[in-house]
C-alpha cells in the first residue's frame, strides 16, 4: 500500500536522510529564489507550482506526510489554478483594452 | 547540518521580502508573499523534527516508536489554509484593482497618499 | 521613495533583520533535536485517548480542535470576501462565450478531452472522499480531501463548459454547503456544551480498535464537516474567479 | 466551568454560518438579517460583560475539550479571561452592536455578506482577546484580519477601497508571518504553546538571543496591527475608505487590539524573562511618543474627514503604547480607560461623519464648509465627541490620560506629559476645526488642495446621499456612544477597580498559577506599587489644558487667514509637503521596506540593550 511506504522510514538510513534533506533544502532555497526572480507572472505561476512540489518533497523528508498532502493540493495545484484564473482575467481585460484602443486608432473600417 | 535548515528559512524570508520590495506587478508581489509565508512552514517543521524518528502515524507501527512532533505539523496545516485564504482574497482585490486602475503596477495603484 | 533609495533602505534593514533572526535561531537546540514536551506528550497519549492512529488529525480535530474551528472560519470568511469583492457590479454583464481573437463562437471541447476528464472525475471524487473519511487513521483529513473534491469540479469544467460547472455548483447551493460544513464543525462543539461538557469534547463512542475507520468519535465527524467546508469554499472561490473571466463592462 | 467564554466566540460564528446558509431566503429580508446580527452581537456583549464581572475575582479559565494541564504542561487550548481582556472584547461587541444598528438605514443595497463578515470579525476579536494560547492568538488574529480586509474592499467599484484593502492585507499578512516565525522560535525552545507555560519555561534562564528575537518578531506583527510608526502606513489608506460603520470598529478597537496583544504577550510570556528593564520602557516609549506626535501632525494637515480621524487614531495608538511602556499598574489602568473612552468618542465621530456622508454625500472638509448647519443634533454630538477626544474633564479619556501622566511623573518622566498634551491638543484641534467649519460655518473654508479634492470626491456609492432627514437609528447610536464616554469617566471608584485589574494583568506568577494550576493568588505581587488614581489638580490642569489648546488650535485653523500678522496666501508648513507625501506614499513596496527597516532598528536596539 502506498501509505505504508510513506509512514515507514526504516528503508532510509539516517546518514542518507541527512544527505537527502540537505539536497532538498538547497533545492528549496534555489526554488524560492527562482520564484522571486521570475518577473513574468505567467511563468512565475509555473515556477511557483514547481516550488510547491519541492516543498512537498521537503515535508516528506521532514516526516510530515499530512503537510505534504496539503502542500501538494494547495501549493502545487489549487493556488496555481487560482493564480492562473486571475491572470487570465487580467490579461483578457488588457487585450480587450488594447484592441479597443487599436480600434479607435484605425477606425472601424479595418474589419 | 544542525543549523542549515534554519539558514534556509532566513534565506527564503529574505528573498521573498526582496521580491515584494522590488516588485512591479501585483501578481508577482502576491507570489512573493507566498514565498515569505513558506519560510514559516520550513521553520515550524524544522523545530519539530527529531533525527531518526518516524512520522506520527501509528497505523502500522507500535505506539511507542519515537515519532517527530505532531503539533508543529498541525500548526503547519493551519498555516497552509491561511495561505490559501489570504491569497484567494488578494487575487480578488487584484482583479478589481486591475479593472479600476487599468494596471497592476503597485506604484500606480495609488488613490490616497500624503 | 525612489527605487534606488528603497532598495538600499531595504538591503540595510534586511541585513539587520537577517542578523537578528539568525541570532535568535542560534538559540534553538539544533535541527533534529526537538526538545518537547508538547509533541512527546501528545504522541504518548493520543492513540490511547482517542483511538486515532493519525496523531496529527487527533491534534487538529481534538487537542487543538479550537484552532481548526478558527481556521475553517478563516477560509469561510475568505470565500465570503471573494464573493463580496467579485460580486457583479452595476454596469457589468456576462459576455457570451465567444472566441475573442476571431470573433466567432468558441470551438467545442474535443471529445477526447471530455471523455478523459470525465473518466478522471470519478476517481478524483473517490480519492477526495477517502482522504476526508480517513483522517483518524492515516495521513489524510478533511482539508486535503476537500481540496481534491474541489478539483473534481474543475475537471467537470474542463470536460464541458463553465455553464455546466455552474449548473453543478450554483452559488447558493455551494454557499449553503460551505456554511453547513463550517457551522457543522462549530455545532459539534456546541453539542458537547449542551451535554454539559466543555466545548468540542469528544462525546461520541471511540470505537473498539485504534485505527479502525469507525473509530475515534467526533474526529471522523469533524473531518467530514471540514471536507465539506473546504471543498465548497474552493469551488466557490474558483467559480467566482472563473465568472470574472466572463465579465465585461465598467473597465476603466 | 461556565461555557460562556467558548460561546462568546462560537455564537457569532454559528450565526454567520446560518446567515450564509440561508442566504437565498434572507437576501430580501433586510430587517430579519439586521435584527439577527444586532441581537447576536448584543448577546455576545452581555456574555462578555458577565465574564468581565466574574473575572474581577480571578481569571476565568476555560479548557477546550476539557484537556486540563498536567504537571504544568498544557495539551489543549485555553481561554484565560481577565477583567481587562474580557472588557476589551466586550467593548468590541458593543461597538459592533452600535455599528450594526447604524447600518440599519445606511447602506443602499447590502447583501448577506456584510453581516457574515461583521460577525466573523467580531468572533475573531473576541477569540483574540480571550485566548491564552499563543498559536490560537495567531488564528484569531488572522480571522480578524481576513474579515477586515474583505470589509475594507466592500465597495470594489472604487479605487480607494482597493488600494486600502491591498495595502492593509499585504502589510498585515507580512506582520502575521513574522509573528508566526516568532511563535515557532519560542516553541522550538520551550515545546509549548500555552502562554503561561512558555512564560514559566523561559523565565528560569537569562534571556538569550532566541528569547529576545522571538519577542521582537511576535510583537512586530501586533505593532503593525497597532499602527505604530513606522508600521502605521497602511492605516490611513484602509480607514479612510472602509464603509463608515466598519471604520468604527477599525479605529475603535482593532488597532487597540494589536496593542493589547503586545501587552498580553509581554505580561504573560516575556516579562519575567526579559526582566522589566528600562530598555523595554525606553524603546516602547520612544515608538509610542513618535507615533503620537507624527500621527497628530498628519491629522492636522488632512482635509478628508475620515482620513483625518484615521490619523488621530494613529496618534492615540502612540499614546496607548507610551502608557503600556511605563510598565506600571496605574499606567496600564490609564491605557485601559483611555482605550474605552477613545473607542466610544471615536466611534461617535465616525458615525456622525457617516451621517454627514449620508445626508450631504461628501466627507471633504473644504467642500462641506458650512453646509451641515441644518444637522443640528449631529453637530452637537460631533462637537461633544471632539471635546472628549481632546481629553476634556470628565470624559473617560481625561481620566485615562491623567493616570498615564501621573504614573509617568512617579517614574520620573514627567516630561512626556508635554508631548501627550501637545498631541491631544493637535488632534482635538483638527477635529474641532472640522466641527466648527462643517457644522457651524465658522471661519473661512480651507484652501482646496486639488489632490485632496480628488481623493474625497470618490466617496459616493456607500450610501445614497441627500435624504430628507437623519434616521433615528443613525443618530441615536452616535449620541449614546458619546454620552457613554462621559458616563464611563464618572463611574465612582473606577480608578481602584481598573487598577486592581491592571495589577492582575501584570502579575505573571498569578496568571501562571491560575492557568496551569487552577489556583488564584489572593494578593498579586505588583512590580510597581499601585499609584494614586484620584483626580489631581495636575490632571485637571492637563485635561483642561489640552482641551483649551485644542479650541485655540481649532480657532487658528479656521481664522488664521484673518490674523493681521500673516499675510494672505501664507501656508504654514507648505515646504514640508514633499517629504510628508513621500513617507505616506501609498506604494506597498515602500510600506514593506519600512516594516523591514523598522524591525531591524527595534531588533538592533533590543539586541544591544537586553543582552
Amino acid at each position: 500500500m502506498a501509505v505504508q511506504a510513506v509512514v515507514t522510514p526504516y528503508s532510509v538510513s539516517p546518514g542518507l536522510m541527512d544527505v537527502l534533506q540537505v539536497t532538498i533544502l538547497v533545492l528549496v532555497a534555489a526554488g524560492a529564489t527562482a520564484v522571486v526572480l521570475t518577473r513574468d507572472p505567467v511563468r512565475q505561476v509555473i515556477v511557483l507550482s514547481g516550488y510547491g512540489l519541492l516543498m512537498a518533497v521537503l515535508f516528506l523528508a521532514f516526516q510530515a506526510p499530512d503537510v505534504t498532502l496539503s502542500e501538494l493540493t494547495v501549493g502545487a495545484v489549487a493556488l496555481p489554478i487560482l493564480l492562473m484564473l486571475a491572470l487570465a482575467k487580467v490579461r483578457k481585460a488588457d487585450s480587450v483594452r488594447d484592441r479597443e484602443r487599436d480600434g479607435e486608432r484605425h477606425g472601424k473600417g479595418d474589419k | 547540518m544542525a543549523f542549515f535548515p534554519f539558514v534556509v528559512v532566513v534565506w527564503i524570508l529574505a528573498v521573498g521580502l526582496y521580491g515584494m520590495v522590488t516588485s512591479r506587478h501585483l501578481m508577482h508581489l502576491i507570489m512573493c508573499l507566498i514565498v515569505v509565508q513558506s519560510s514559516t512552514y520550513v521553520l515550524l517543521l524544522g523545530v519539530g523534527y527529531k533525527t531518526g524518528a518516524v512520522a506520527p502515524y501509528f497505523f502500522d507501527i507500535p505506539v511507542h516508536t519515537p515519532a517527530v512532533d505532531p503539533v508543529v505539523q498541525a500548526l503547519a496545516l493551519t498555516d497552509v489554509v491561511v495561505e490559501a485564504a489570504v491569497t484567494a482574497l488578494l487575487l480578488a482585490f487584484a482583479i478589481q484593482a486591475h479593472k479600476r486602475f487599468g494596471t497592476l503596477d503597485p506604484h500606480e495603484l495609488v488613490q490616497l497618499k500624503g | 521613495m525612489s527605487s534606488r533609495a528603497r532598495l538600499w533602505l531595504f538591503l540595510a534593514g534586511m541585513a539587520g533583520l537577517a542578523a537578528c533572526y539568525l541570532w535568535g535561531l542560534g538559540g534553538l537546540p539544533g535541527f533534529g533535536h526537538y526538545p518537547g514536551p508538547y509533541g512527546d506528550i501528545i504522541n504518548r497519549i493520543a492513540v490511547g485517548q482517542t483511538n486515532a492512529t493519525g496523531v496529527v488529525s487527533a491534534v487538529n480535530f481534538e487537542y487543538r480542535g479550537f484552532d481548526t474551528v478558527g481556521e475553517e472560519f478563516i477560509l469561510f470568511a475568505a470565500a465570503t470576501g471573494v464573493a463580496t469583492v467579485l460580486r457583479h457590479l452595476r454596469g457589468e454583464r456576462e459576455r457570451p462565450a465567444r472566441d475573442e481573437a476571431a470573433d466567432r463562437d468558441a470551438p467545442p471541447t474535443s471529445s477526447a478531452i471530455r471523455l478523459s476528464t470525465l473518466m478522471l472525475a470519478g476517481p478524483t471524487v473517490v480519492l477526495g472522499w477517502w482522504l476526508a473519511s480517513h483522517a483518524q487513521t492515516t495521513p489524510s483529513g478533511g482539508f486535503q480531501g476537500g481540496i481534491v473534491l474541489a478539483t473534481a469540479f474543475i475537471l467537470i469544467y474542463l470536460a464541458g463548459q463553465f455553464l455546466a460547472f455552474k449548473r453543478f455548483s450554483p452559488v447558493d447551493v455551494t454557499d449553503a454547503v460551505e456554511a453547513v460544513g463550517a457551522g457543522g464543525f462549530a455545532a459539534v462543539g456546541v453539542t458537547a456544551v449542551a451535554m454539559g461538557l466543555p466545548y468540542l469534547t469528544n462525546f461520541l463512542g471511540l470505537g473498539s480498535k485504534p485505527g479502525a475507520v469507525s473509530s475515534s468519535g467526533t474526529i471522523a465527524l469533524i473531518s467530514f464537516f471540514v471536507g465539506m467546508e473546504v471543498a465548497a469554499a474552493f469551488v466557490l472561490m474558483i467559480s467566482e474567479l472563473l465568472d470574472q473571466t466572463l465579465l465585461i463592462g465598467q473597465e476603466s | 466551568m461556565t461555557p460562556l467564554p467558548a460561546l462568546a466566540v462560537v455564537v457569532p460564528l454559528l450565526m454567520a454560518a446560518a446567515i450564509s446558509a440561508l442566504n437565498p431566503l434572507l437576501r430580501r429580508r433586510r430587517r430579519v438579517l439586521d435584527g439577527a446580527a444586532i441581537l447576536t452581537s448584543a448577546a455576545v456583549a452581555v456574555m462578555l460583560a458577565v465574564i468581565m464581572v466574574k473575572a474581577a475575582h480571578g481569571e476565568v479559565i476555560y479548557w477546550f475539550a476539557g484537556f486540563r494541564p498536567a504537571h504544568g504542561a498544557a495539551i489543549g487550548i485555553d481561554f484565560a479571561a481577565g477583567p481587562l481582556s474580557a472588557g476589551l472584547a466586550c467593548l468590541a461587541a458593543v461597538l459592533v452592536t452600535a455599528s450594526m444598528t447604524f447600518s440599519w438605514r445606511y447602506f443602499e443595497r447590502v447583501a448577506t455578506y456584510y453581516h457574515v463578515l461583521m460577525l466573523t470579525f467580531l468572533a475573531g476579536m473576541t477569540g483574540f482577546c480571550l485566548t491564552g494560547d499563543i498559536f490560537d492568538l495567531f488564528v484569531w488574529f488572522e480571522l480578524m484580519g481576513v474579515s477586515a480586509y474583505a470589509l475594507t474592499a466592500y465597495r470594489p467599484e472604487e479605487r480607494g477601497p482597493l488600494q486600502g484593502a491591498l495595502n492593509f492585507a499585504i502589510t498585515n499578512s507580512v506582520g502575521a508571518y513574522l509573528s508566526l516565525s516568532g511563535i515557532a522560535l519560542i516553541y522550538g525552545r520551550t515545546g509549548a504553546l500555552n502562554m503561561a507555560q512558555i512564560g514559566a519555561a523561559i523565565s528560569r534562564h537569562r534571556p538569550d538571543g532566541l528569547v529576545v528575537i522571538a519577542f521582537l518578531l511576535i510583537i512586530t506583527g501586533l505593532l503593525i496591527k497597532g499602527a505604530i510608526v513606522p508600521f502605521h502606513l497602511w492605516l490611513p489608506d484602509a480607514h479612510a475608505v472602509a464603509p463608515t460603520p466598519v471604520c468604527v470598529l477599525f479605529s475603535g478597537v482593532m488597532v487597540e487590539l494589536g496593542l493589547y496583544g503586545a501587552a498580553r504577550v509581554y505580561w504573560s510570556m516575556f516579562g519575567t524573562a526579559l526582566g522589566h528593564r528600562a530598555a523595554i520602557t525606553g524603546i516602547l516609549l520612544t515608538l509610542g511618543l513618535l507615533t503620537a506626535v507624527l500621527g497628530a501632525l498628519y491629522c492636522v494637515r488632512e482635509r478628508h474627514i475620515k482620513r483625518l480621524l484615521a490619523f488621530s487614531t494613529i496618534s492615540h495608538a502612540g499614546i496607548f503604547l507610551a502608557g503600556i511602556a511605563l510598565l506600571t499598574p496605574l499606567g496600564l489602568a490609564g491605557v485601559a480607560v483611555y482605550v474605552a473612552g477613545h473607542a466610544l468618542v471615536k466611534a461617535s465621530l465616525f458615525l456622525c461623519t457617516g451621517i454627514v456622508l449620508h445626508r450631504l454625500g461628501s466627507v471633504n472638509e473644504s467642500s462641506l464648509h458650512g453646509r451641515a448647519r441644518h444637522l443640528r443634533i449631529t453637530g452637537v454630538v460631533f462637537t461633544v465627541a471632539a471635546l472628549g477626544l481632546a481629553d476634556l474633564p470628565w470624559f473617560a479619556t481625561f481620566a485615562g490620560k491623567g493616570w498615564i501622566e501621573a504614573s509617568a511623573s512617579v517614574r520620573g518622566m514627567a516630561w512626556i506629559t508635554v508631548l501627550l498634551i501637545l498631541s491631544s491638543a493637535l488632534v482635538g484641534g483638527a477635529v474641532l476645526r472640522v466641527a466648527g467649519g462643517v457644522f457651524y460655518g465658522l471661519g473661512d473654508p480651507p484652501a482646496e488642495d486639488p489632490q485632496m479634492a480628488e481623493q474625497s470626491s470618490e466617496e459616493t456609492s456607500e450610501t445614497v446621499a441627500d435624504k430628507g432627514r437623519t434616521p433615528l437609528t443613525m443618530i441615536i447610536p452616535a449620541a449614546v456612544l458619546a454620552a457613554a464616554a462621559l458616563a464611563v469617566g464618572l463611574i465612582p471608584d473606577l480608578g481602584r477597580t481598573v487598577q486592581a485589574a491592571a495589577v492582575r494583568f501584570q502579575d505573571q506568577a498569578g496568571y501562571n498559577a491560575a492557568v496551569l494550576a487552577g489556583r488564584h493568588l489572593a494578593h498579586p505581587a505588583a512590580l510597581f506599587p499601585a499609584g494614586d488614581s484620584g483626580i489631581t489638580a495636575a490632571s485637571v490642569a492637563s485635561g483642561v489644558g489640552s482641551a483649551a489648546g485644542a479650541l485655540v488650535l481649532a480657532f487658528l485653523g479656521l481664522y488664521w487667514r484673518r490674523l493681521p500678522l500673516l499675510r494672505r496666501g501664507f501656508e504654514p508648513g507648505a515646504g514640508l509637503g514633499g517629504p510628508i507625501r513621500a513617507f505616506q506614499s501609498g506604494v506597498i513596496n515602500d510600506y514593506v521596506t519600512w516594516i523591514v527597516a523598522g524591525v531591524a532598528c527595534v531588533g538592533g536596539v533590543l539586541a544591544l540593550t537586553l543582552r
